[in-house]
């Protein structure tokens, strides 16, 4: 009879060895994972003190500035026209070839390398048109890098009001712009902004981009008077001072990598916050 | 009856600035290619294309300048190869044990964490791979006397390409009908036998695109490497290259367009990179976005 | 603002209301039916919408065949059928919601007051208010009670805010809903019971001074009480609008509708006076289904 | 008075006379080699202190994107460890800019080994040997047998073209002679340090002012024979020290106003002592 | 492999089965039911599986409220009910697929063969490969048919071409799918129509040579003629194994069942010989809902 059984082993044998292998790629992906982004937690923090946030030179305070600078113009300019890309393809755009032509735009937006984002806007913003390194030539940069985000989200957050929503609207006299203004968008709004702190948290941590673009070293004046000024982003500080920098204590580079990783991680869990609290809504 | 009608218009233009910026997707991506292609362009005229993808020295300040991108090419290869036989595998146990093995208390808390580490910017990864792990390899590793080399890379870029990967794959497992999970139980099949031979096959679009998607973000990836990998521009050799420093075509850009002067002919060449990589990219994320959409189909 | 209101409401509507029509058929691009006003000054059960040979495909799927159908003013007209057979597409075609879905064509003429809704340049928004509809799922919109019912108004001007006070407590009367809110008016919508909220969006309707009122399946969702008060709420209502109605509940139908049409794969079947539907049908399709579903 | 900058926005110079003072902001932006960068950094310091009414950004990036920044006219300075190329006075000159060289140090390159490679004492033609690639193991020049690892700046450097003229190139004698492809490549003279610092067998340079205890730095000898010279701020001085250079700072047309002061000031000898004190080697 | 195949196989699967059943009962941690054979011998219509003061909790929710049954062999037994009564949730507790649920507990009772299936221990593989089940949505897997029907054979072992190809061919006639699917084996099973999918879900179960068939709305996808063939597909079956089917068409339940079982709020209200239910019901809820359906 047990020759009936082809298998030389059990498949109940074999499920639980594969189990437990599972549980091992788990730890293996897992463990060091946790244990280097807590060696960096615990390095950064213990070198991180007021005095070298504040410091306005040598310290993180220019960079913290520049990269909230940065990161909200970024915001500034990539909102508008991702929340209208996301409108369209959700109220406006009846499927077809060009629809399925801006997905798969928007699906290769999002996967261009972040370094020929930063080509692009150095011949498009820094050359062309001749803003130079400056704060509105990095921003439109980051801007384009983050669209995606942006109307992917935006977009989600727009298909998950209910359609009842709208035909009641539309069916009360409503065009389909007051529609969106007055129903739509407002209760879409949450979604929106939680999409919007994710790009503000993926352009926090972007270098490449700005390498060319906006980013300078050490300014006297860390506060940009115009969008025409360069200005210090905190990942392009860490990069100079991890490769380029010989005299600066590691204590200083340990607390700024701990800041960037401690915003943009900060940044996400607020935005998972938001949204998971502000899903539970009932319609 | 004025009031309305400007009402209208005013209506009609914004409709009309939110079909704009619907196809502005389309317009940026039109552009982006445009502007690389018009930077490109003068390389082409000095270089032939196979002179420019064959050539095996790339020296760009040497004489009149070695544009061979062979070793750039290889580079990249070398690394992206690397990073995904080490993400692939993992990604998938860690899809596989998050969809269907771990306890529902602990998928609530990994799949948040591994989207977390997603949002890590990779210029810290790099920080940690130079400071940290590199160094730590070489002292202790006897083989690997520089501690930035193509593997250290890999790994790297493994970890980073990881949440992609598992993610995409998490959710086409997800997606499979539920049914087709409970009717292989309801034959008899053992949890294992169930995910290997009829939820893996069922998912397996959104699984080779989910590996296509982290591809690209690793072929892509730049800061990185940039960091660990040692940056000299040699062509890899079999295995052990993988041992040595090598130079992908991100970190050439990343490194060399600081020197540059705007109109030379190593503007044009770093910008030609860019032209090669954004139609590599272009490439990948078209092939895994339609195998993507015929696995919705299939699934519907 | 007190008591009294309810009447003089329904008097002011019909009033303030025909003139109101006058003007927003202006927009409909399409000479005004001279005889409307005397027509309807005669005939209660004027013909308030006509179709004729209406067909709708859902891409190549032939969902509406053939239509030809008169709903009256004053009277509420019931839609029965099994599923799938086409009565919210017929539904939809009378405001032109159907526009909203991809795909979909339409053929035939949908005459609204004998204006053909379906020309080109036809105003959807003036379209939609004159024919106002009621969902099957109660949709209020998040926001207070009072500014629910005040959104239809405000999309046409800016109103003080005595007008809003007054056009607000006028809906909601007309709503039977009233009493039951008027002291939390401010309080959001949602927070309303499944049958409040459903009389709330009739309010919204109301507000608007709609001239018909589809409904499709309006208390599917609701308990037998809130479904008695929205029945009641639609025999009140016929008294100045023409109301059709989509049910499944044959003793609804039979309870509410003056004339009863019945649907089945795309057609209409049958469609007559409420007790010959249902006692005497002429064809043995009806006599099957609602037979099938009284038991 | 006032002035329209390259963007075309009208602004007021803070400083009278400053013909070509600064960008929007008032401020003036110095940007270029990573090389000169500490001397940029410590001069801006310095300076600022003491004349807070002038604003001066500085940033790195490489002598390449200096010049580039100020061709485009989004840098006053252009920081620069190598001469502006041809090419690139063309294209300033192409946009209105005129490039004025300033010399503001000296810096000495010093060829240096892990401790443990036993070798002292080098010519110019064996390191240009070593960095072609011609010679690949330290028995072939007298040291132990080992591997030797090669170690450079990146091609985004004004030093990575010095060594190579100076040394591999060997001042024009081996003009068809390039950097092995092999050589790993640093960002940073600290990035050079610390790698050859950790790793046996390797060889790197690095500018006088990042030599420390960490790297064992070798005599070198001249072109075609002499004795060899130990790399120091006196025998760079002197001219003995056979790897040395200018390090310079580009401005559009003669500097005037703001910048002007900042070059006087950075020339004179508390702007010197400053780059004694960053490593480098005075000009007077 | 010709056409007498189809009685051989029946009379093979009866055969072989026993034989088989003793076996697999090794892996229940549970003394065999020594008077099982004797019993089955004796009454073709013996117990299979009963069910015992049987409880189950969704959470809090107690959807299945102490439940005796017995189902018997050779015998189609019906389970109707209204929506949300509790008959899928019945059905899952007899191969537990209701493990499958978080937050699901279980009491009372489930007897196969006499032996436990809840008791600690219990080998599920096994239990699920004796009580199979065709799910309401016709559920094949993204493969070729083929592969479909061999999938539950070759979990077990590793079979020959040979042994596969004789597997594939009884099943599959055995469903009465074969003639229609011969030449095109290979080809994917989602391309077959819904009533071919149902009977290929139908082969796979089939392949394992299951004991007992659960079916939980077999024909609620299904256009008339497909649900026609399944249902003389039962009837075949029931030769050689127990078949319960939960149906909300009572047309059906009264066509092919020999036993029905009334559910409503989660308690077994009647369970008696079908045309008892269906003609002289004893609990008058059972009355009002089989005569609410009939008409
Ligand atoms: N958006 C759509 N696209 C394609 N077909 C549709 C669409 N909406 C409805 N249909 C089809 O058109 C037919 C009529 O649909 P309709 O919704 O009008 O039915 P109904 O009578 O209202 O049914 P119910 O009583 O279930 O609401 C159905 O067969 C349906 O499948
Ligand atoms: N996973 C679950 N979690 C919580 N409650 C459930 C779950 N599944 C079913 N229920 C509840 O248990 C009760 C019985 O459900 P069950 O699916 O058994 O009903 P049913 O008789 O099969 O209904 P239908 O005819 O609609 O399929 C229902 O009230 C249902 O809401
Ligand atoms: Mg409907
Ligand atoms: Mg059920």
């Amino acid at each position: 009879m047990s020759s009936e059984r082809g298998y030389l082993v059990d498949p109940r044998v074999t499920e639980k060895v594969a189990f437990a292998l599972l549980w091992v790629a788990m730890v293996v992906v897992m463990l060091p994972m946790a244990g280097i982004i807590g060696y960096m937690l615990y390095r950064g923090a213990s070198s991180l003190n007021w005095e070298l946030i504040s410091a306005a030179d040598g310290g993180l305070y220019p960079a913290i500035i520049g990269t909230t600078f940065l990161v909200l113009l970024t915001a500034l300019v990539a909102a508008p026209i991702g929340v209208g890309a996301a409108i369209y393809l959700s109220e406006y755009a009846r499927p077809g070839p060009l629809v399925r032509l801006v997905r798969l735009a928007i699906i290769n937006l999002a996967g261009v390398p972040s370094v020929v984002y930063g080509l692009f806007g150095l011949a498009a913003f820094v050359i062309l048109v001749g803003w130079g390194r400056s704060l509105l030539a990095g921003a439109c940069t980051l801007a384009l890098l983050v669209l995606p985000l942006v109307i992917s989200t935006a977009e989600e957050a727009l298909r998950q009001i209910p359609k009842g929503l709208r035909e009641g609207s539309l069916a009360l006299g409503a065009s389909k712009w007051q529609t969106i203004r007055r129903v739509v968008l407002p209760n879409a709004l949450p979604g929106i902004i939680t999409g919007l702190i994710l790009s503000i948290a993926r352009a926090a941590g972007e270098t490449a981009p700005i390498l060319f673009t906006v980013a300078y070293f050490r300014l006297s004046d860390p506060i940009p008077n115009s969008i025409f000024d360069p200005i210090v982003a905190m990942p392009y500080q860490l990069f100079v001072m991890a490769t380029e920098m010989p005299e600066i204590p590691d204590e200083t580079k340990w607390a700024t990598a701990f800041v960037l990783v401690a915003l943009v991680l900060g940044l996400n869990i607020v935005a998972t916050i938001v949204r998971t609290t502000l899903r539970r809504r009932r319609w | 009856m004025m009031k309305r009608r400007a009402k209208r218009i005013s209506e009609w233009i914004i409709e009309r600035l939110i079909q704009v910026s619907g196809v502005l997707g389309i317009i940026l991506v039109l552009l982006i290619f445009f502007f690389l292609l018009r930077n490109s362009l003068p390389m082409f005229q000095e270089r032939s294309l196979s002179d420019l993808l064959l050539g095996e020295k790339w020296s760009p300040t040497h004489g009149d300048g070695h544009f061979g991108m062979l070793p750039l090419l290889l580079g990249s290869l070398y690394v992206t190869v690397g990073a995904l036989i080490i993400a692939i595998p993992l990604a998938l146990a860690v899809a596989i044990f998050v969809a269907e093995i771990a306890p529902r208390w602990m998928r609530e808390f990994l799949k948040p964490a591994i989207e977390l580490i997603a949002a890590i910017p990779s210029v810290v990864f790099g920080f940690l791979g130079l400071l940290v792990i590199g160094p730590w390899i070489a002292e202790h590793v006897e083989a690997i006397r520089v501690g930035q080399f193509a593997a250290l890379g890999s790994v790297m870029l493994a970890f980073m390409a990881l949440p992609t990967i598992v993610s995409i794959c998490e959710d086409a497992l997800h997606n499979v009908p539920r049914d087709i999970f409970n009717s292989s139980l309801a034959l008899g099949a053992t949890r294992w036998q169930t995910i290997t031979r009829a939820l893996l096959p069922a998912a397996r679009s959104g699984i080779i695109a989910g590996c296509l998607l982290g591809l690209g973000r690793a072929i892509g990836e730049t800061m990185t490497v940039l960091m660990v990998t040692g940056n000299a521009q040699v062509m890899p050799q079999g295995l052990e290259g993988f041992l040595k420093p090598i130079r992908t075509m991100t970190a050439t850009i990343a490194a060399e367009m600081g020197e540059t002067a705007v109109g030379s002919t190593h503007f044009h060449a770093l910008f030609t990179i860019g032209l090669f990589l954004f139609i590599i990219t272009f490439a990948v994320n078209t092939i895994a976005d339609v195998i993507v959409r015929r696995s919705e189909k299939d699934i519907a | 603002m007190q008591d009294s209101s309810t009447d003089t409401a329904a008097g002011n509507t019909s009033d303030s209301g025909t003139r109101q029509y006058d003007e927003d058929r202006a927009f409909l691009n399409a000479p005004v039916d001279a005889d409307r006003s005397a027509e309807q000054s005669i005939a209660d059960h004027a013909v308030k919408i006509q179709t004729t040979d209406l067909n709708i495909y859902y891409g190549d799927f032939h969902a509406i065949k053939g239509i030809n159908s008169r709903i009256r003013s004053n009277e509420i007209t019931a839609l029965i059928g099994p599923s799938g057979c086409g009565k919210s597409t017929y539904l939809r075609a009378l405001n032109r919601m159907n526009d909203e879905i991809a795909d979909t064509r339409t053929e035939g003429d949908v005459l609204l007051d004998g204006v053909d809704i379906y020309q080109p340049g036809t105003d959807l928004v003036t379209l939609r208010r004159r024919v106002g509809q009621v969902f099957q799922q109660p949709n209020p919109f998040p926001m207070s009670i009072y500014d629910n019912v005040a959104y239809g108004p405000r999309l046409q001007r800016r109103l003080s805010r005595a007008e809003a006070d007054e056009i607000v407590e006028r809906s909601l009367r007309g709503a039977a809903l009233w009493d039951e809110v008027k002291d939390g008016l401010r309080k959001s919508a949602m927070d309303l019971s499944g049958g409040q909220q459903q009389r709330l969006c009739i309010a919204r309707c109301l507000a608007v001074d709609s001239e018909v009122l589809l409904m499709d399946e309006p208390c599917s969702a609701l308990d037998p009480t809130a479904t008695f008060r929205i029945e009641e709420l639609m025999i009140e209502l016929k008294e100045r609008m023409a109301i059709v109605i989509v049910t499944h509940n044959m003793y609804q139908a039979s309870r509410v509708s003056d004339r009863t049409g019945f649907f089945l794969l795309g057609e209409l079947i049958e469609f007559d006076d409420t007790p010959r539907i249902f006692e005497h049908p002429q064809d043995e399709r009806t006599d099957a289904y609602v037979r099938g579903r009284f038991g | 008075p006032p002035q329209q900058s390259a963007d075309g926005v009208i602004v007021e110079p803070p400083i009278d006379d400053a013909a070509q003072g600064a960008g929007a902001s008032g401020a003036i932006n110095q940007i270029g080699s990573t090389t000169v960068l500490p001397i940029a950094e410590a001069w801006q310091r310095a300076f600022t202190s003491a004349h807070p009414e002038i604003k001066i950004n500085v940033s790195g990036g490489g002598s390449g994107t200096g010049i580039k920044s100020l061709a485009d006219g989004t840098a006053h300075i252009a920081n620069a460890s190598r001469g502006i190329k041809d090419q690139e006075i063309q294209d300033a000159q192409a946009r209105g800019v005129e490039p004025v060289e300033h010399v503001v140090a000296y810096d000495g390159i010093a060829a240096v080994v892990h401790p443990s490679v036993g070798v002292d004492t080098l010519s110019i033609e064996q390191l240009s040997d070593i960095y072609s690639g011609e010679v690949t193991n330290w028995s072939q020049i007298g040291g132990a047998d080992s591997e030797i690892i090669v170690v450079s700046r990146d091609s985004a450097s004004g030093t990575y073209e010095s060594w190579k003229e100076m040394v591999i190139q060997q001042g024009g004698e081996a003009e068809d002679r390039d950097y092995t492809p092999a050589a790993l490549k640093q960002q940073s003279n600290e990035g050079i340090r610390s790698t050859v610092a950790g790793t046996p067998g390797a060889i790197g340079y690095i500018g006088l002012g990042y030599i420390n205890d960490s790297v064992k730095v070798l005599s070198v000898s001249p072109l075609g024979g002499g004795d060899a010279v130990v790399p120091s701020v006196e025998s760079v001085q002197s001219g003995d020290y056979p790897v040395a250079r200018e390090l310079y700072m580009y401005t559009n047309g003669e500097p005037t106003g703001a910048i002007a002061t900042y070059f006087e000031w950075g020339l004179s000898e508390e702007g010197q002592k400053i780059v004694q004190e960053a490593g480098f080697v005075p000009v007077n």
